[in-house]
This record gives structure tokens, C-alpha cells and sequence, in this order.
């Protein structure tokens, strides 16, 4: 046996890197792929470079097809594809997409086939297929996939020029393919270096998953943003879930109908702490911050049918995650015993990601974590017979509100959901939301990144109009910071108005606010958000 | 007794050293996994966990190196030798037992400072010579916290060889038959550690290869390269945890056991000490680190450097 | 001598034996060499310009700063040996270093240098 | 010849003729990077020297200091040289005259200084342990001793550099930003003028617009813009 076969054997064990596409839909999915990043048999990477399998996660939007090709090609060898491929994203495109990358019938994973569903939601599934994969690659059953995209360099230059490598003079040209970048303008010290020109997305993993944005660096400090166009764009809101009633939006179904509140709260903790877990992981902390994704999934069954969630809520489940939470807060909170880790939480993020406080009106918990006490729940009877009171971050400045305040919020907030859950197992269960909900005067639903309004815009894109102004001047990894913390949903911005007017009304309306491009000249900002 | 213990030939002296190098990041990487399993909630298999480097190594021996389109490829070929050559001689500056280090030179802290100065050198040319974004900004963040951690981590290493009146760890060692360092001189471990964090770019220090930026100089790596590059890390961390215990813990000194072991069991203590930061502190912002580096950890170095000279006088 | 002589066998032996690991990673699997695949990763789009740039440094100020202290951190050694003989006067010269060195963080941190520009 | 002695002279040769042509390959480069670390190599190959000739402190801080320096050196270099990888071919060497004849000088004067000066006589004992640690004391008494006020006087020259250097670079400070008040300085004329008659033509391609590209970059020309990154070289 050869030296190049005991590597694969001993390869074939070690636990497969896997680069990880969200494409649309993926909000479906998402407790399935959580329990695929706590799978020890993968192992999740933060450069496709890295990585022996590419897992592509949803339907293919268009938009997202050529960068997906690009990671795909940016691969080491040995590399593959698993495509988790719900049935109604079929589509011939996809089949298409899927011929061109050569997979087999085993590469393509349906989490509506029978023979596919498993109480993880698919995700063992999905986990098999992916190892699968990393042995038939790494001990060479199965040859790697070629590239996909031609074989081009990105602009002429062989032979080019008086060097023959494309350039020309000192500056001009394009040597090796590539121009170079130009002075301009700074910021910080006005002293007018390069302003290297960086193009980001959608696949970026330090961003929100989908977010596309060309940013001007001298340095590490950004200088310019512009927030290219939202590569998901289905105007659908699926608040009852999907054909089979799986994971829908329990926030978006209470527009329609009612939900149980147990439900909703449910929802809410395991979204905060989901962030938290993503947080954590940008911040170096990602062993606890997969502890925190365990807790997030116990905080909901995976498989919830958001129909039959009103059938009983056995809450008892609830209380060790509600401990092991808020433990967590309290931890992170004190300042008297610095003895307990997670350290340096605070110095990470203090300071980070500020935001005017008038801009902030219905973000829900970025505006509470900046001391507004803006939360729909005060207004619903529900809640208010079960004592909930909206947690408010007390700033000691007012225009406060940065990445800190933002993190002790959703953890307060992930306590209080999981309190107001159980308090309403013991109180029969109440529910929230109906066709009783009517426009901005009235009641509203209080969603985990903010207000829900009928036919409103989601939260997520007015936080998505406030990236670019956000990330103006900040060093680079702040800015990671400050983007994470406002919990942005590239497809929650893209599908435009909220759902619960008349059947009559709800006409396909392109979405309009996301998939415009924001310039940092802001221009139409004023009263926007507030 | 020590010469039984310490062999004479120098192939044997490499052969342990190499050992004692290669076991520690063997022992650094298990540690590491273990904390992450116990800190993540996580289940621990024995076997999974014991194979996990070997695995892992193999699985990147069998992947591809990646390149970029107009990388600076010497620079990037020898940023990762570089790197474990310099951990190879600062670990060689180490006396594993009381007879000899391999490498002992009388000027051993300066020979140490010089080889964690050039760690500088490879870490900014593996980010630089991707020609690629991430990786770029990573080599310029591992300058700016070099220059802020490099004062510190020589001005208590010059402490320590106020007592010894000498430059070689052998003598410094010798110099704490009475009293460890760690006891004589507080501030000095602390403090080193802070710059060993820094100088192996671990834990809240991972600033060049962070996940910020999709992994910073190793965003673009991939394959042998970065099997390269990962081991090299681990080496310098292995010689800065030996440099530790020889320099503050008292070396080899210790009863019931033959020297060489108790050096193998303090470097473990202050590896575990360096790798558990991985998991339980936060990455600092940059920027802060500098300001406190130089507004509050240089100052503090000094201080020890004073109040060693004080208490020798 | 011999030691340093060990120290330099260390670097460079050290040195080949990751060369070597190089070369069989590259003999098992030859390096990337397709135009898509060597694009930069930047999340899927590739990058307009090269990333070779006048990059903007933000901790120049520090930069120099560190220049002048390691000029006079390195007069330490040499009297660090003999401080134990020479006593009193190796303490008042120990002294003056000190006060140099705090005048010269003192002074830094109090215009702001430290923070980067 | 023991062969001690032979080791001694092949490293001799190697590290010599190591710093001699990285020396050279500064040059030759077109990337600052690379140019600083050929610098740095070429003075680790000097330190080397110096390690062979028993002066083991001097040796090794020489490395030490170097590392650190030239690294500062690459980075101010990138900073302020136009193409500072080298994308494009170019050259290092400007005013081909003047450097030569200052070389040539230059050469000569160090080699009259070694062929001329007159060293102390005091060859290395005949047995290979020298004891480098006593050098280094040595070096720590003199400069308690005899050399004490050269010693700290440069002390206080290196805190003047400090302060001097801060003032000049940062653009914080106490008393408001250093720019406060002042106004950008006007390119010369002659070199508007050419600017403006080469108009578009100089390097983009793209829109972050070569209009005010170069107007503060003080070269001479297209071709051979890089004169001033030897000035930055001479610190070390």
C-alpha cells in the first residue's frame, strides 16, 4: 500500500472541512444546518481554499449562481459538491447547475424525500452524504470535480506591454491581469494613500450571509460602502412554513393568525442565541459559541409545524437551556468576579457599531439595547397578563447603543423569552397575532430584529439601510463587529412587504428598499426609519 | 545522573530536542481540542481525540496547496520554514536538563529576541505575498501588535538575567535554585505571557489569522502549505511555553524527578495555560491592545525591571 | 561557538525538513494552476485590482516610536550582566533608562500617538 | 588547517558573499518588500560575521534590531512608493553618476579604513571556547565606565527622536489635530503643468480616477519614480 493511500485512509477519518453556500430558502434549513456545525464528523471552514466539500445549502437564486461557480472553482483539489436541494427549488436552472457540476444522485439531498427526513430535519442526511463525499475524494474512489468556469485569465496581459506583463508606465495598465489601485481621499488622517477598492459577497463568511458590498480601504479603515444589490429575491413570505408546514416564520404566520405565544417566545430565544453563537464564533470564541447553538436548538424542535405547535407546549424542556442562558448573562455581566470566563467580551465590543438613537425606532433589540423601550409586546393583552415588560439596556450616554449593549440585550432577552414561554405553559397557553392585526397606529408583532408591520418593510432591510453609514470609518474588524451585531437576514430584506393585508392586496411587489443600491451619500435617510 | 539523562552526542541532543518539540505540539493540539469539546459541551471520544493531529495532518498533506494570481511565491514558501526554523533555534536556546542546551548560547536571550523579532518578518510575509485582501490586512495587524508586544517580552527577560548575570537561560535557570523566578519577580510571568500570546498569535492575539477575516494570512492557504504553517505556529508556541518555564518556573529544577522531566511538565503547564486563552478569552481589538501594550504593559516591565535591580542591590 | 554553530544547523536543518514537506504536499497533489482558481477569495466576486497597494498604515507614529526604544532597549543587555558587580552606579544608569524610556511613553501617550491615525 | 578552521572559512565565504549580493539584490528588486528584506538579509549575513569573529552580543543584536526595523522600514516604503510590489518593471537606481561616484567614495573609504587603520593586535586564543559571555560584560562595564557619557548622551538623543519623531508623524496631539489650520500645499508649477498635459493617460483603468492621482507624488518622471526609497534605507 502506498504512501498516497494510508493518507487518504487516515484523511478519510479526519472529520471533512466543508464550505457552506446559504443560497435561498435557507432560513428552512437553518436548524438542520446548525446541527451540521455541531456534527463532529464535519467541520466547517472559513475559506473555500480549505475546504474538500462545498456545501450548497437551498435553492440556487440567480443572482448567486456565478459567485457560487467562483467559490466552487476557488477550491483545493480534492473538492466536491453536496447540494441540499428542497423539492420546490427544482428548478431546471438547478438541475442545470447540478449537470455542470457533475454530481451524482447521492450528491443531491432532498429534505422532503422520505428517505431523506430524519428527526434532525434532514441534517444526518445531509451529514452522511457530505462524509460520503470527503472519503470517496480523499482516498480517490471518486476523481475531483473539475473547474467550472473557463479557464480565462480576469483581463489580457501575456505578451502585453513593454514588459509583456500587461502593465505599463508605473501605475497604468493591467500587469498579471489587474489593475492597480489609486489614491484618494481618507477619512481618519487625510493623509491620501491607495484607496484599494475591495469587493465582498455574498459568500463571505466574517458577513451576513448573501450581503454584497463594494467598500473603499485605505488601510484597514473603510471609507466608502456602497450595498450592492440583494442577491435574494422571492417576494414570498412563508409564514405557515412550507408545504409540509415545517419552520416557518412564526412572526410572520402571527400576522395572519394567531400563534401561540409560547411559540413566538420559543422562536425568539433560539434566534438570539443563534446570533450569539454566530458572534462569539467571529470574535474567536467559537467552542462556546457552539454550546450556545446547542442551547439555541433546545430552546425549539427542529421539526416544529407551526400548525400544530398549538397542541400543548410541554415546557419543561425549556428550563435547563433557560438556566445554562442565563448563567451566561450573569457571567458575562459582572463586574465584581472577573474569575468565571468568557473574557473580554466587554473590551471587544464596547464602543462598537454605535448608532443614532433616532434611527432606531421599531429595531427592537438594537433600539432596546440603545435604552429606547420600543417593543410591540407591551401593547398585546398577552403578553401584558403574563407581566412581560420590555428589557431595556440603561447607556450611560444617549446616543448609545453599540455591540456590547446589543449582546447583554438579546441574552436578557433570550432569558425573558424563555421565562414568558413557560409562564404561558402555566397560563393556558395564550395566543398572539391574527388577522386582528392591523397597520402601524395599532398593535403590531414584535419580531426577533424588530417590528412587523402589515405590509411594513421587514426589519431587516431598514437595518440593511443603515449598513453603510454604519460601516463608514470603521477599522476592519469593528466593522465585522458592527455588521454582526445588527443581525442582519439578506432574505427576510429581499422579500419585500409583510404579509397581512386583504388576500386582495397582496400583489407581487418587487422588493424595492433591499435591492436598491445604497450609496453612503445618503440622501433619502431622513425620516426613513424613524 | 545527568549525563545518563542527557545524552552527549549532538544527533541525540537533536533527536530529543525534535521530540521535545514535536510532543508539544502534539500535546498542545490535544489540549486545545479537549478544552474546546469540554467548553463547547461536546462529548470526547479517546481515540477520535488521540488521532484528531494525525488525522487532520493528513487530511492536509492530501489537499492541494492554493495559489493566488500574482502571489509573491519565495516569500510565501519561506514565511512558514522561517517560522519553524526560528522556533527550532528558540527552543534549541532552551536547557532541557542541567548539562546542556542544545543550542546554550552564552547570549541566549538576545539569540531568543532575535528569533521572536523575525517571527514578525514570516508572519507579515505570509500575509503579504497572497497579493489578496484578508491575508494583506492580517500581516499589517501582526506588525502593529509585534512592535507592542516585543518591549515587554525583552525587558522581562532582561529582568530575570539581573540575578543570573548572564544572557544564557542555563545560567538564569541556575540563578532560581533558591527561589523561582515566578515568586522573586510577580510581574515577570504575567507579563510574558501576555507576549507569548502575542508573539504565537493565539487565542485573544489571533489577530493576524482571525476569523474576521475568513482566517487572515491563511485565508489563501491551503494544503501542505498550511500544514506548514500550522506546525510552525505550534513550534513557536512549544519553544516560547520552554523559554517560559526555563525563565520563571525554575527550568529543570524540581525533586523526585530527573531534570529533563520536570522542564517537559512546566512547559505543559504554561502551553495549557497559553492554549486555554483560545477558548476563553475574547479577540481584543487591536487598536486598544496597543495603547494598553504600551501605556500599561511596557511601564510594568520597566517596573520589573526596577524593582529586580532594587531588591539586588 | 559550537552552540551558535547548533543554532544555525537548527534554523537551516529545520528549514529543509519543511522544504521537504512542501515538496511531497506538491508531488501528492501538484499545486492549482487554473485561472478561476486562483482568483482571491473575497466571498464569490472577484477583486477589481490587485491588493498590493500604498497600504495605510494606522500605527506609524507607534512605528517610529518603536524604532528609538529598541535603539535603547538593546544598551540593556550588556549592562543587565553586570549589574549585580557594578551595584549603585549600574542602579542610578538603570535609572536614567527608565525615566527615558516612561519621558518617551509619556510624552507619546499624551499626544495621542498611540491611538492610531 | 584543522578543520574548525575550514568551517570557519567556508561560513566566512557564505555569510560574506550572502550579504554582499542580498546586499546587491536591494537593488535589483522591484518589490519594497522584498528590497527591505534583502536589506535584512544582507545584515543578518553581516551579523553572522560578526558571530564568526566572536562577538556574539553584537552579532545577534544586530539581528534583533534589524528584524524589527527593516519590517518598519517595508512598511513605510509600501506606504509611500508608487507600485510598491513592483507590478510593473522598475528601477532602483536613479542619478547613475552621482551613485556612482558616491559609491566608488564611499568603497574607498571603508577599504582605507581597513587597510590603513590601525587595529588592536589581539588575536583569538588558540582554543575554540571563548568565553562570549565575558565579552558582553566586557562591552556592559565600558559602558559604565570610560564610555558612560557617549552612552548617555545618546540616551538623550533617543528620547529627543522619540519626541521628535512624534511630533512630525502624528497628527494628534494635545492641542488639536498638526493640519489644523493650514492649508494643502500647491504642486509647483512646472509640475501642474505636465500633469495636466499628460492628462488621462497615466494608469487607470478604472474609476478611481487618475485625476488626482499623482498630483502630490514629488517624483521626477513615469519610468523612475523610485529615488526616494534608499533615503528610507539609511536608518538601519
Amino acid at each position: 500500500m502506498g504512501l498516497k493511500d494510508r493518507l487518504g485512509r487516515l484523511a478519510a477519518a479526519a472529520p471533512a472541512p466543508v464550505f457552506v453556500l446559504a443560497g435561498r430558502g435557507t432560513a428552512r434549513l437553518a436548524p438542520a444546518l446548525d446541527r451540521l456545525a455541531l456534527d463532529p464528523r464535519l467541520r466547517f471552514v472559513d475559506s473555500p481554499r480549505q475546504a474538500n466539500v462545498l456545501l450548497l445549502a437551498g435553492g440556487a437564486a440567480s443572482r448567486l449562481l456565478r459567485p457560487a461557480l467562483r467559490v466552487h472553482d476557488q477550491m483545493s483539489r480534492p473538492r466536491g459538491t453536496v447540494w441540499w436541494l428542497p423539492g420546490e427549488e427544482r428548478s431546471p436552472a438547478a438541475l442545470r447547475l447540478a449537470r455542470t457540476l457533475g454530481l451524482a444522485a447521492g450528491d443531491l439531498v432532498d429534505p422532503d424525500r422520505p428517505d431523506h427526513a430524519d428527526p434532525a430535519g434532514g441534517a444526518e442526511a445531509v451529514a452522511r452524504a457530505i462524509v460520503r463525499r470527503h472519503r470517496e475524494l480523499v482516498t480517490g474512489v471518486r476523481a475531483t470535480e473539475p473547474a467550472v468556469l473557463p479557464d480565462e485569465e480576469p483581463a489580457p496581459w501575456r505578451g502585453v506591454g513593454p514588459f509583456g506583463q500587461g502593465g505599463e508606465g508605473m501605475m497604468g495598465g493591467v500587469p498579471y491581469g489587474r489593475p492597480m489601485a489609486m489614491r484618494g481621499p481618507d477619512l481618519s488622517d487625510g493623509l491620501e494613500l491607495d484607496r484599494l477598492p475591495v469587493r465582498l459577497g455574498p459568500f463571505y463568511p466574517p458577513l451576513p450571509s448573501g450581503l454584497v458590498l463594494d467598500l473603499d480601504l485605505q488601510g484597514d479603515v473603510i471609507q466608502a460602502v456602497t450595498v450592492g444589490a440583494n442577491p435574494f429575491d422571492r417576494p414570498a413570505w412563508r409564514g405557515d412554513g412550507d408545504r409540509h408546514g415545517r419552520d416557518g416564520d412564526p412572526f410572520a404566520a402571527a400576522l395572519t393568525r394567531p400563534v401561540p405565544l409560547a411559540v413566538l417566545e420559543r422562536a425568539r430565544a433560539r434566534h438570539h442565541l443563534r446570533w450569539l453563537a454566530r458572534v462569539l464564533a467571529l470574535l474567536g470564541l467559537d467552542a462556546l459559541g457552539r454550546r450556545v447553538l446547542g442551547l439555541s436548538l433546545a430552546c425549539a424542535p427542529v421539526t416544529a409545524r407551526v400548525a400544530d405547535a398549538a397542541e400543548g407546549n410541554p415546557a419543561d424542556d425549556l428550563e435547563p437551556p433557560r438556566r445554562a442562558v442565563e448563567d451566561l448573562a450573569r457571567r458575562l455581566r459582572s463586574r465584581i468576579s472577573p474569575i468565571t470566563p468568557p473574557w473580554g467580551l466587554a473590551g471587544a465590543t464596547r464602543g462598537v457599531g454605535r448608532i443614532a438613537r433616532s434611527r432606531l425606532a421599531g429595531l427592537g433589540p438594537v433600539a432596546r439595547a440603545a435604552g429606547l423601550p420600543d417593543d410591540a409586546r407591551s401593547d398585546d393583552p398577552a403578553y401584558r397578563a403574563l407581566g412581560f415588560e420590555p428589557i431595556v439596556q440603561r447607556s450611560e450616554d444617549a446616543e448609545g447603543g453599540d455591540a456590547w449593549t446589543r449582546l447583554l440585550q438579546r441574552l436578557d432577552e433570550a432569558v425573558q423569552a424563555l421565562d414568558l414561554a413557560l409562564r404561558a405553559a402555566r397560563a393556558g397557553d395564550p395566543t398572539v397575532g391574527g388577522p386582528g392585526v392591523v397597520g402601524s397606529a395599532g398593535r403590531a408583532i414584535e419580531g426577533p430584529r424588530g417590528r412587523l408591520i402589515p405590509g411594513g418593510d421587514p426589519p431587516s432591510a431598514r437595518l440593511l439601510a443603515l449598513v453603510a453609514e454604519l460601516l463608514e470609518g470603521l477599522e476592519w474588524g469593528d466593522a465585522v463587529i458592527a455588521l454582526a451585531s445588527l443581525d442582519l437576514d439578506l432574505e427576510e430584506a429581499g422579500r419585500g412587504p409583510l404579509p397581512g393585508r386583504t388576500a386582495g392586496e397582496r400583489e407581487p411587489r418587487r422588493p424595492t428598499r433591499a435591492d436598491r443600491t445604497h450609496r453612503s451619500h445618503r440622501t433619502r435617510r431622513k425620516g426613513e426609519v424613524a | 545522573m545527568s549525563g545518563v539523562l542527557w545524552p552527549h552526542s549532538i544527533w541525540l541532543q537533536a533527536a530529543a530536542l525534535a521530540g521535545f518539540v514535536l510532543g508539544g505540539i502534539y500535546a498542545a493540539d490535544l489540549m486545545e481540542r479537549l478544552l474546546g469539546r469540554y467548553v463547547a459541551g461536546a462529548g470526547v471520544r479517546a481515540g477520535a481525540l488521540l488521532a484528531g493531529p494525525f488525522r487532520e495532518a493528513a487530511l492536509l498533506l492530501s489537499q492541494q496547496r492554493s495559489r493566488t494570481e500574482r502571489p509573491d511565491a519565495p516569500a510565501w514558501a519561506l514565511a512558514p520554514m522561517l517560522l519553524a526554523g526560528l522556533a527550532a533555534v528558540a527552543a534549541g536556546t532552551v536547557p532541557l536538563g542541567p548539562s546542556a542546551a542544545v543550542a546554550g548560547v552564552d547570549s541566549g536571550i538576545v539569540l531568543f529576541g532575535a528569533a521572536m523579532a523575525l517571527v514578525m518578518v514570516c508572519v507579515f510575509l505570509h500575509g503579504w505575498s497572497a497579493n489578496s485582501f484578508a491575508p494583506l490586512v492580517g500581516g499589517y495587524r501582526f506588525v502593529a501588535q509585534a512592535l507592542s508586544f516585543e518591549m515587554p517580552l525583552a525587558l522581562v527577560l532582561i529582568a530575570a538575567a539581573l540575578p543570573a548575570e548572564s544572557l544564557s537561560f542555563g545560567e538564569i535557570v541556575r540563578s532560581q535554585a533558591g527561589l523561582w523566578n515566578v515568586v522573586r519577580q510577580p510581574l515577570g510571568l504575567p507579563l510574558y505571557l501576555v507576549a507569548a500570546l502575542g508573539v504565537t498569535f493565539q487565542g485573544p492575539l489571533a489577530t493576524p489569522d482571525a476569523a474576521d477575516l475568513a482566517g487572515g494570512t491563511r485565508a489563501e492557504v491551503s494544503g501542505a502549505a498550511l500544514l506548514a504553517w500550522r506546525l510552525a505556529r505550534g513550534a513557536v508556541l512549544v519553544a516560547v511555553a520552554a523559554v517560559g518555564a526555563a525563565t520563571f518556573l525554575g527550568g529543570w529544577s524540581g525533586p523526585w524527578l530527573p531534570g529533563p522531566a520536570w522542564t517537559v511538565l512546566k512547559t505543559l503547564a504554561l502551553l495549557a495555560v497559553l492554549v486555554a486563552s483560545r477558548h476563553l478569552v475574547a479577540r481584543v481589538r487591536l487598536e486598544r491592545f496597543v495603547v494598553v501594550a504600551w501605556a500599561v504593559l511596557i511601564p510594568l516591565a520597566l517596573l520589573d525591571v526596577f524593582l529586580t535591580g532594587v531588591f539586588l542591590l | 561557538m559550537a552552540a551558535l554553530g547548533a543554532a544555525f544547523a537548527l534554523l537551516l536543518g529545520t528549514g529543509i525538513a519543511f522544504a521537504v514537506l512542501r515538496f511531497v504536499g506538491d508531488l501528492l497533489q501538484p499545486p492549482g494552476t487554473s485561472a478561476p482558481q486562483r482568483v482571491p477569495f473575497a466571498g464569490g466576486r472577484p477583486p477589481e485590482v490587485h491588493a498590493w497597494s500604498r497600504y495605510h498604515v494606522r500605527y506609524y507614529a507607534m512605528a517610529l516610536l518603536f524604532l528609538a526604544f529598541d535603539m535603547e532597549m538593546v544598551f540593556m543587555y550588556p549592562w543587565a550582566v553586570v549589574f549585580v558587580q557594578e551595584g549603585m552606579k549600574a542602579f542610578a544608569e538603570m535609572l536614567m533608562f527608565i525615566v527615558i524610556l516612561v519621558l518617551g511613553i509619556l510624552y507619546a501617550w499624551r499626544e495621542g500617538a498611540l491611538e492610531w491615525a | 588547517m584543522s578543520p574548525s578552521d575550514l568551517t570557519t572559512d567556508l561560513l566566512f565565504w557564505l555569510f560574506g558573499a550572502g550579504a554582499v549580493v542580498s546586499g546587491y539584490l536591494v537593488f535589483r528588486t522591484d518589490s519594497m518588500v522584498r528590497a527591505a528584506y534583502w536589506l535584512l538579509a544582507s545584515f543578518a549575513g553581516t551579523g553572522a560575521l560578526l558571530l564568526l569573529l566572536h562577538a556574539e552580543f553584537l552579532g545577534l543584536v544586530l539581528i534583533l534590531m534589524m528584524a524589527g526595523e527593516m519590517t518598519i522600514m517595508a512598511v513605510f516604503m509600501v506606504m509611500f512608493m508608487m507600485n510598491p510590489a513592483g507590478l510593473n518593471p522598475m528601477t532602483m537606481v536613479h542619478q547613475h553618476k552621482v551613485a556612482i561616484a558616491a559609491g566608488v567614495i564611499a568603497f574607498l573609504g571603508l577599504g582605507a579604513v581597513g587597510l590603513l587603520g590601525e587595529f588592536p593586535e589581539r588575536p583569538l586564543p588558540e582554543t575554540t571556547s571563548v568565553d562570549s559571555a565575558r565579552i558582553t560584560a566586557d562591552l556592559g562595564r565600558e559602558l559604565l565606565g570610560e564610555s558612560m557619557l557617549p552612552f548617555e548622551t545618546a540616551g538623550v538623543a533617543l528620547l529627543a527622536t522619540m519626541i521628535g519623531a512624534i511630533a512630525l508623524a502624528s497628527r494628534k496631539g494635545r492641542f488639536g489635530t498638526a493640519d489644523a489650520g493650514s492649508a494643502a500645499p500647491e504642486p509647483p508649477e512646472e509640475e501642474r503643468r505636465r500633469r495636466e498635459h499628460e492628462g488621462s493617460d497615466d494608469g487607470g483603468h478604472h474609476h478611481h480616477g487618475h485625476g488626482h492621482d499623482q498630483s502630490h507624488e514629488h517624483g521626477h518622471g513615469q519610468d523612475h519614480d523610485h529615488g526616494h526609497g534608499h533615503e528610507h534605507g539609511g536608518h538601519g
